[in-house]
């Protein structure tokens, strides 16, 4: 939309939205959070700056195709659930790496599911909205 | 360990993830799609020897007890499943190279055809209420897309009814699981099926069943619950209405077969019997909606409903024959009403279009395609020797020994009334003359590439290879049907497979 | 024997192969099936007149007690033999007749199918197998009476003969089942141990009336006959082959391979003789009338089926030792007679026998079959046909106390069909030439060889009696009456049946000779359409398809609410009266203290708020005339959940809600900003029931919270042992995430996997234009 | 504001988010505000920092106080029957030059109840606002111009 | 101290909530749209605001201050902008202003088929 | 507690139907929504509620004792919110399509793949 | 019943009454502006309803929530009022 206003301060609270989406992400295990609302956090940070901006600018700061997004969520949720087969352990058994690593905390496999979880949300949601936004009849 | 349980839908899925990546090209997936096919026919057909040697197997998802994680069970019933979806999919894969067109094929057709075999086979698998749901949903929505993929108006029309009917079942469905979860504190449904017995309450017990019926009724298509499935099947692809047409009602009966032998068993008198009438109101529902019909896929779209009719009376019977027959012509029934559907594309391919009143002289033309319609035809319409006869027989001789005659007459009458439908399509699209008026719109199919006819008559034959293997000799399905029928009227061997460990 | 019968089926499939190979002698090559089968039959004679039952089992299905059970003893034979020999004869005939037609192919793959499913049905002793052959010989003959399927009128008939006689099938499918349940096998030799028991049993009526509706359909019994004489669109040697010699004989066959089961009660004698008896009378006069060589000799066909069904009506061995003689000459003279219509109307183009008299001269040898043939069917000595006759005014006169009513009727028919005959076999060859076809000239050897031994084997059997058929048919009657016996010769003396016979003979001669004047007396006889049972078959047929009509476009109409009000209505009739059903009304009313009591203690004015809210922006919500304060009091009801999730401690629960609420609104913004306002489409009327029924929906789910609440979880174990590990193992202390990401973490994975589907759905959805060339 | 002032930012919300104040969860935060500045790359002109610290300071107390003010007075119209107000929507002549600037000043007058900002005009010379409180337009542009944004420009530049 | 903080809290959260309340009085009360913009931003601010610190002040705990300021930044960076999208949609949308308003000098400054604003002192100068 | 949740729950299963129940296809499919939020309520309510006392183990402690809301009901509802997103968006869309194609919200005008059965059905191909 | 417990039992109708009354200018309009607006105060009390909701149970997990709401509802309304201007814009 045609606003100063709007446009500057989706500047300044797009990455802040990010951070705070990924912020969400990682302590999700531990406190109210997760993959999937920082999913929708992060889409809901992009979703701003396409109603601000419109849907070239967005696509200018967000290249990749929100398909490859989502599929490369799903990948990785779906290969973290097939990980510890080769651990000879059942389908989706925690695996986990002993030590707490920066930003991520403890690292194991439902870790990395919810960050597919992420992405997942991440893609779908951008997906669908800029689907219908560009759907002009 | 068994892990191995989860690779039908671990298979499907990584095979849907691959192919997204190769979104819009058309010809890597479809390569990709035609070996994950055949990879997870493979792997259905090696699972079913594995658990018919081997027995009940569960695989505890994250290692978590039962009831405690989400389980995986593989009895024969889910076999049964497991190997007929392995068998359409691979199929109607193949059958999708020959008649899909690129348009679908660019947006995302076989992702979505991966992902709804792995819904599928997800909700045959799990042990679990709740996850049932989910794989539910997972099927759903992928059918949601492939039913309107495409966007025209007839198939935007039948998904509108498609989508909100079929949501409204899977509102009452987790609905239902929350309350059971409300009332006995478990969702594991060998959990459940230990627990509800010993409730003091089970009055409430009774109600849930009926929310159950319901709710799954929807989607199985039983009498009055079906009118999402006429509205919607005959408006996608053939290759759509096929897959749709042979497993995902199925999936509806699964779950009926899977609570009303597991869960619901405490008050057979009153909850089997009323699946009793609605399995015969639904039979006859459904047979007389394909006899008003004049459109080939809406007549095998009425038939489905009726056929269901037959399997949910095996499972109302709730004797050992009549879950056999239940079982059996659910495996049965799904390989033949795939294969219709396969005709049926191959006849609108050739002239265009379903209308009856459109089409004629098919025998002529391709003499072959006549007989490959006859055999799974007929077999629907339960002539000896052909599998539905033996699944037909099967459910009637059960209901005769339950003394339900009325059951029988009707069964009788309907199986006669399909026989009927059968023979009109039989009539008007292979031996009627097509109308000079209409034979003008028509394309031979001599004219298409020879890859494309491959494809479109290699799944055809297959399948009516399958029916006639089944129909000359059906004694080792129906031991199969016996044996999977025994393990679903002995509750303990599931509940003692499931939670053996646990307790 | 197995491969014996197997052996058509295997043939049927070779055939479009041998048809490639040699398209000129494929028929030829193909009639050897039959005549060899004929060979391997005749090999059974010494065996069987040794009195041998020759059994071979294949245990197909044991689960299902389906064994192809193939017994040869006299009866069984008896049909074999027939079958195979006189299907060598049309195989033949038809290579030939068919020469010409595309279609040879399928008829010979067709015919294979229906002879090898015809000695399935005469030799199998499984019933359950048999009944396997059976439906066979039904397909086949649909698709044979469907020969010519571009006319409309095959195709009717056809529909017409399947329908009939399938649906009868399922009727004695319905009774064998039955039978099967009381006496423990499908075996026919071993049932008529338990005779006593069946016909004791207090189903034994449905079973017999199932039963015989099977019997009668296929045999064409009143009222199920019409069938048969439409069923002539079939090209002639199916004729003769399907609708004369042998199909039409099973249910026949199968009467009398169930008299020692069912038969011997009043109930049996009744129907049979009956519905036979009327059947012959009514058919053979039918006969009289017609002037279509083909159905003149469906309806003398009939006819005869019925004589047989009333004499296995009557039991008895006389009656008996008569229907088998009758049957063995009718399928002799009446194939021959057959395929002389056939091919009189082959070489002149009509089958009316107004347009056709004086072939002798250019059809000789035809005109000798045909001869041949009529005097056997019109029971003159020496034929074999006189002999049935004699017979069967011997069994009738000796069948008690109605044997007056029984006699009489016998004789008129035979005096009718001896008119008949006549009409059929003998007056087109003589009198004046007339012909339609410009030239006419002999059919070729292929086609007169097999009905000139056919005729001739009438005259034969009937000269030879005592030394040819007698054997094998003493034989077939021991098979149902082990003791009897009888013996066959032409003169038994001067007694009734003779005189009788005279009687025939010169009454019948009066009737060839006053054929117009008889037509006419029978055309006076006017029955209301509304009697005639062909008539009811196409009410049935039309009643059904309009009721079909009816109940689809009611249940099936179009209309989405109306589908989501049944679904309600069920709802509300399954789950409400369950409800209601199986829980007291104090245990109910319990509930509701306990509730009451429980939300009394813990409640604040926030939840009463809310209370109000939801109730506000819901009603806000269903009269709003904008779309946009539709989604906004949406938003608001969404919301206010949020509020709830937080209250009671689910703050994950809260953060999704308000997400996705937020998320759904844009969606819905970006979607409808273009729209119209809402319209009022429904009276208020609808409106105030739909606001009913939505309120007892409503009004349920409030029930059951409260019903289910109250009482609380039988088993809380899952909650404590997340409380318990999800930090231990799980390394997590939100129980909701560890639960979501771990313990049911695979009903994550297909949470997401909906997602992304749905989102590729929408892409595709939206994106894919077929007809705009975009993309 | 410039860049590393943002990030640096970030490192302290990031800091706030996890609750703890160790230098290392500052690093952390420091990373991540890089990769999200670098996704969303917009150059922003640089302006010194420290000497500024005070006079933000105290500006945002002025700011405090304005709002306390204002709500005050437009809580007790609400809370009073009838109206007090004149209200007026008014074209004021923007100093603000930078769309930071702009959109500050915007936002305060936003904040403050009784007056709000609709739109700017193409040309970035022109605040259209909404006020409850107008006794004499003229005097009234001249007061904001000369309080809110003349205090928020010194603070800016 | 805990006492002392409660106390502390509990007037801040009192005071927020009467600000709150007395909002949504105005929103019913105020006679336009332009107005009841005005006195929405009441509770977004002063109303929000005092409920947070009172929340921050008697948890008084370092991640509920960290929670709190985010909040009130959050709350301060987005409420005004949204106040202004909402007014100024309302203004295209023709919401009429009151019939006493003194003065507006946005009438005819709008030209929506460019969708552009013109600048009202550029016109005085014309 | 649950006898105000229940009766919130009846108020949107309710207006849920109603709107179900109308001719226009947008009320329709906000009574799914409404639906969705009775269902999950519903789900939340019968497993039994507790004011305020999350599923969390407190910073010091390595299991969870006491009262507190259980976690499991939720885990679920989060699901099932999540897969509704997903569903309702695919709804919208398919509304959005049918609209562009049908020219009309009016669910009678979309019942030709009922009532025509036997007819093309127009605007195909 | 502490300070405390006294002050919250005033505020919390408090808040939660103004959600009523926003209801009602929602439902009166009269413009979707006005709607929308009654909308924006609904998630500013539903903010200050969760922290004060927060202090009343004495945990914090609420404000959470309302950091997610004050961040979300924020797009909600920029919606909503993308929706009035491409209604009149185009
Ligand atoms: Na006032
Ligand atoms: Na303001």
């Amino acid at each position: 939309m045609r606003s100063i206003i709007l446009r500057t301060m989706t500047m300044y609270l797009l990455p802040l939205l990010l951070i705070f989406s990924v912020f969400l992400l990682f302590r999700g295990h531990n406190h109210p959070g997760g993959g999937f609302v920082g999913g929708l956090v992060a889409s809901a940070a992009y979703s701003l700056y396409l109603l601000g901006f419109g849907i070239d600018k967005v696509r200018s700061i967000f290249r990749i195709q929100p398909i490859k997004v989502l599929a490369f969520g799903l990948f990785l949720a779906a290969s973290s659930t097939v990980f510890p087969i080769f651990f000879g352990k059942p389908l989706m058994t925690g695996v986990w790496y002993e030590h707490k690593l920066p930003i991520v905390g403890s690292l194991g496999t439902p870790t990395v599911f919810d960050t597919g979880v992420y992405f997942t949300v991440l893609g779908v949601t951008l997906n669908i909205i800029f689907t219908l936004f560009e759907d002009k009849e | 360990m068994n892990s191995i349980l989860a690779m039908p839908v671990v298979f499907p899925l990584f095979t849907g993830i691959i192919m997204l990546f190769f979104w819009k090209h058309r010809q890597i997936q479809r390569i990709i799609n035609f070996l994950g096919s055949t990879a997870t026919l493979a792997l259905a057909i090696y699972l079913t020897w594995y658990i018919k040697t081997s027995g009940i197997q569960c695989l505890y998802i994250g290692a978590w007890k039962a009831p405690f994680g989400i389980i995986f069970t593989a009895d024969l019933l889910t076999m049964t499943m497991i190997l007929v979806s392995g068998i359409i999919g691979f199929a109607t894969s193949i059958y999708s190279l020959g008649t899909m067109d690129e348009t679908r094929e660019h947006f995302g057709y076989y992702p979505l055809l991966q992902i709804m075999i792995m819904g599928i086979n997800g909700s045959f698998m799990t042990g679990d209420l709740f996850n049932m749901f989910v794989w539910f949903e997972v099927l759903l929505i992928s059918s949601f897309s492939l039913v309107a993929l495409g966007g025209e108006r007839s198939q935007l029309e039948g998904a509108i009814k498609y989508v909100i009917l079929n949501l409204l079942s899977s509102s009452l469905f987790v609905v239902g699981v929350g309350i059971l979860y409300g009332i006995t504190g478990g969702l594991n449904m060998a959990d459940l099926a230990r627990k509800i017995p010993m409730l003091p309450n089970q009055g409430i017990v009774n109600v849930m069943a009926m929310f159950f019926l319901i709710s799954f009724g929807i989607k199985a298509a039983i009498f009055p619950l079906f009118f999402w499935l006429p509205a919607s099947y005959h408006t996608p692809p053939a290759a759509v209405s096929a897959i749709f047409a042979g497993m995902l009602t199925k999936v509806g009966v699964y779950a009926l077969f899977r609570v009303f032998t597991l869960i619901f068993v405490t008050n057979v008198a009153f909850t089997h019997t009323i699946i009793i009438i609605i399995a015969m109101l639904t039979m006859l529902s459904g047979v007389l909606g394909a006899a008003s019909q004049m459109e080939f896929r809406r007549i095998l779209s009425f038939h489905i409903i009726s056929q269901i009719g037959y399997m949910i009376l095996g499972l109302g019977l709730m004797t050992p024959l009549g879950i056999a027959g239940g079982v059996f012509y659910i495996f049965h029934h799904i390989i033949v009403k795939t294969n219709l559907f396969f005709v049926s594309g191959v006849v609108n391919e050739l002239k265009g279009t379903y209308l009856l009143k459109k089409l004629g002289g098919v025998l002529k033309l391709y003499p072959l395609l006549g007989l490959l319609f006859l055999i799974p035809a007929l077999s629907l319409g339960g002539v000896p020797p052909l599998s539905g006869f033996w699944a037909k027989y099967t459910v009637a001789v059960a209901a005769v020994e339950k003394g339900e005659y009325l059951a029988l007459a009707v069964s009788l009458f309907v199986g006669l009334l399909t026989l009927f439908s059968m023979i009109k399509i039989w009539n008007e699209v292979f031996w009627k003359e097509q109308k000079a008026e209409f034979a003008a719109e028509q394309q031979a199919l001599r004219q298409l590439p020879k890859f494309k006819i491959a494809m479109m008559f290699v799944p055809i034959i297959l399948l009516a290879a399958i029916t006639l293997f089944i129909g000359l000799n059906p004694e080792p399905f129906l031991d199969y049907a016996n044996e999977a029928a025994q393990q679903l009227l002995n509750p303990s061997i599931y509940i003692n497979a499931v939670l053996g460990g646990a307790q | 024997m197995f491969f014996a019968v197997l052996s058509g089926f295997i043939v049927a499939c070779i055939v479009p192969l041998i048809f490639k190979l040699n398209r000129k002698v494929a028929g030829a090559l193909l009639s050897i099936l039959p005549l060899s089968l004929f060979i391997y039959y005749l090999q059974f004679i010494p065996n069987v007149l040794a009195g041998e039952k020759i059994l071979t089992t294949f245990y197909w299905i044991p689960f299902l007690k389906i064994n192809l059970n193939f017994l040869i003893d006299g009866l069984n034979l008896t049909f074999a033999l027939i079958i195979s020999g006189i299907g060598f004869v049309v195989y033949l005939y038809a290579s030939a007749y068919l020469e010409k037609s595309e279609k040879i192919v399928p008829f010979y793959i067709y015919i294979s199918i229906f002879m090898a499913s015809m000695l399935g049905v005469v030799t199998c002793d499984n019933t359950l197998a048999l009944f396997v052959f059976w439906e066979l010989t039904s397909i086949s003959s649909f698709l044979l009476i469907g020969f010519n399927h571009e006319q409309e009128r095959s195709r009717y008939a056809a529909l017409q003969s399947l329908l009939v006689t399938a649906g009868g099938g399922l009727a004695l499918l319905a009774g064998v089942i039955m039978l099967g349940q009381i006496t423990g096998t499908y075996e026919i030799s071993q049932m008529s141990a338990f005779h006593s028991t069946i016909v004791s049993n207090v189903l034994y009526p449905s079973i017999l009336v199932l039963f015989l509706i099977g019997t009668f359909t296929k045999s064409a019994q009143f009222p199920f006959h019409f069938w048969l004489p439409n069923a002539m669109e079939a090209p002639t040697p199916v004729s003769a082959y399907l609708h004369s010699a042998t199909m039409v004989k099973a249910g026949v066959f199968l009467m009398i391979k169930f008299l020692p089961i069912l038969g011997g009660t009043d109930l049996w004698m009744w129907l049979l003789g009956g519905f036979g008896g009327w059947t012959m009378l009514m058919a053979s006069t039918m006969a009289l009338k017609q002037t279509d060589l083909k159905r003149l000799l469906a309806y003398s066909t009939v006819s005869v089926l019925g004589t047989l069904t009333m004499l296995i009506g009557l039991g008895g061995e006389k009656a008996i030792s008569a229907m088998i003689i009758y049957l063995f000459a009718h399928s002799l003279y009446k194939g021959a007679l057959f395929l002389t219509a056939g091919i009189i109307d082959h070489e002149t183009g009509t089958r009316d026998i107004r347009n056709i008299s004086g072939l002798r001269k250019y059809l000789p040898v035809t005109t000798v079959i045909g001869v041949l043939a009529a005097l056997s069917g019109m029971g003159i000595i020496p034929f074999i046909g006189f002999i049935g006759k004699e017979m069967l005014y011997e069994a009738t006169l000796l069948s008690g106390e109605y044997s007056t009513l029984f006699i009489t009727i016998t004789v008129i028919s035979a005096i009718n069909i001896f008119a008949v005959m006549a009409y059929s076999g003998i007056l087109p060859f003589f009198g004046e030439y007339k012909s339609p076809a410009e030239h006419v000239s002999e059919a070729p050897f292929q086609m007169t060889s097999g009905p000139i031994a056919l005729a001739l084997l009438g005259l034969v059997f009937g000269l030879f009696a005592g030394s040819t058929v007698d054997g094998l048919t003493n034989k077939a009657l021991q098979s149902i009456f082990p003791s009897a016996s009888h013996h066959l010769a032409l003169f038994h003396g001067f007694n009734l049946p003779l005189l009788l016979s005279a009687l025939t003979i010169a009454v019948g001669l009066l009737f060839v000779f006053k054929r117009n004047s008889l037509v006419e007396f029978i055309e006076k006889i006017r029955i209301p359409e509304f009697f005639f049972p062909s008539k009811w078959y196409d009410y049935a047929f039309n009643g059904t398809l309009s009721f079909a009509e009816i109940q689809t476009k009611f249940l099936q109409n179009g209309h989405l609410r109306y589908y989501i009000f049944t679904i309600l209505a069920l709802f509300i009739l399954l789950v409400g009266g369950s409800f209601f059903g199986f829980n007291t009304s104090e245990s109910i009313l319990n509930a509701f203290a306990i509730s009451i009591e429980r939300s009394l203690a813990g409640i604040d004015i926030y939840d009463i708020s809310m209370l109000i809210t939801v109730l506000i922006a819901s009603v806000f919500a269903l009269i709003s005339q904008g779309r946009l304060s539709a989604i906004a009091s949406m938003g608001i009801v969404g919301a206010l959940i949020s509020l709830i999730y937080i209250i009671y401690g689910a703050p994950d629960l809260a953060m999704t809600q308000l997400s996705i609420e937020t998320l759904s609104v844009i969606l819905f913004v970006l979607v409808l900003y273009k729209l119209p306002r809402f319209f009022t489409y429904s009276k208020l009327k609808t409106r105030i029931r739909d606001l009913v029924i939505a309120l007892a929906f409503g009004s349920i789910f409030t029930i059951i919270i409260i019903f289910v609440s109250a009482y609380g979880k039988f088993d809380s174990g899952l909650s404590e042992y997340f409380a318990q590990t999800s930090y231990l193992i799980g390394h997590g202390k939100n129980i909701v995430n560890v639960i979501l990401v771990d313990f049911r973490g695979f009903d994550t994975m297909g949470e997401i996997t909906v997602l992304a589907i749905a989102a590729v759905g929408v892409y595709s959805l939206l994106r894919l234009r077929k007809q705009g060339g975009e993309q | 504001m410039n860049r590393l002032m943002v990030n640096i930012m970030f490192a302290f919300i990031w800091m706030f988010l996890q609750g703890n104040l160790h230098l290392f969860a500052f690093f952390e935060g420091f990373f991540l505000g890089f990769l999200f500045l670098f996704i969303t790359r917009k150059s922003t002109e640089p302006t010194p920092y420290f000497t500024r610290f005070f006079k933000v300071i105290w500006f945002i107390f002025y700011f405090i106080k304005e709002i306390i003010v204002s709500n005050l007075k437009v809580a007790y119209d609400v809370a009073t029957p009838g109206y007090f107000m004149k209200p007026a929507i008014l074209a004021i002549p923007l100093d603000c030059k930078t769309d930071l600037e702009i959109t500050l000043f915007a936002n305060m007058i936003t904040m403050t109840p009784g007056t709000w900002s609709i739109d700017v005009s193409d040309d970035r010379k022109t605040l259209y606002i909404h006020a409850m409180y107008v006794d004499d337009v003229d005097t009234f542009i001249k007061d904001l111009k000369n309080g809110l944004e003349r205090k928020l420009l010194e603070v800016m530049r | 101290m805990n006492l002392v903080l409660e106390i502390i809290a509990g007037i801040l959260i009192v005071a927020g909530s009467i600000f709150i309340f007395l909002t949504a009085v105005g929103l019913v009360k105020m006679p336009d749209l332009y107005t009841r913009v005005s006195v929405t931003t009441k509770a977004s601010t002063l109303g929000v605001g005092l409920v947070i610190v009172g929340t921050a002040v008697f948890f008084h705990d370092l991640a509920v201050y960290a929670r709190s300021i985010l909040i009130v930044i959050f709350v301060f960076m987005t409420s005004p902008v949204s106040s202004h999208m909402i007014g100024r949609a309302g203004y295209l949308d023709g919401a009429s202003l009151w019939e006493k308003t003194k003065a507006n000098h946005l009438e005819g400054q709008y030209d929506l088929k460019n969708k552009s604003l013109k600048n009202y002192y550029d016109k005085k100068e014309d | 507690m649950e006898f105000v949740l229940a009766i919130i729950v009846g108020i949107l299963a309710t207006s849920a139907f109603y709107l179900m129940l109308r001719r226009s296809l947008v009320k329709v499919i906000l009574g799914m929504v409404f639906l969705g939020n009775a269902v999950n309520l519903t789900i939340f309510s019968v497993a039994r509620v507790t004011k305020g006392y999350a599923a969390f183990i407190p910073e010091n402690a390595s299991t969870l004792e006491g009262v507190y809301a259980d976690p499991l009901p939720q885990a679920l509802i989060l699901t099932a919110i999540v897969i509704g997103f997903g569903t309702q968006a695919f709804a919208i869309a398919l509304f959005r399509k049918a609209f562009q194609k049908v020219g009309d919200d009016d669910l009678d005008k979309m019942n030709s793949t009922d009532i025509m059965c036997n007819e093309d059905i127009p605007g195909d191909k | 019943m502490s300070f405390l417990d006294i002050c919250l039992y005033i505020s919390l109708p408090l808040i939660i009454l103004p959600v009523l009354i926003s209801l009602f200018r929602l439902i009166v309009g009269p413009d979707i502006a006005d709607r929308i607006v009654a909308l924006d105060t609904m998630t500013s009390i539903g903010i200050a309803f969760m922290a004060a909701f927060g202090v009343f149970m004495r945990k914090t997990m609420a404000l959470d929530v309302a950091l997610i709401l004050s961040l979300i509802s924020f797009l909600g309304t920029v919606s909503f009022a993308y929706y009035l201007e491409r209604r009149n814009l185009q």
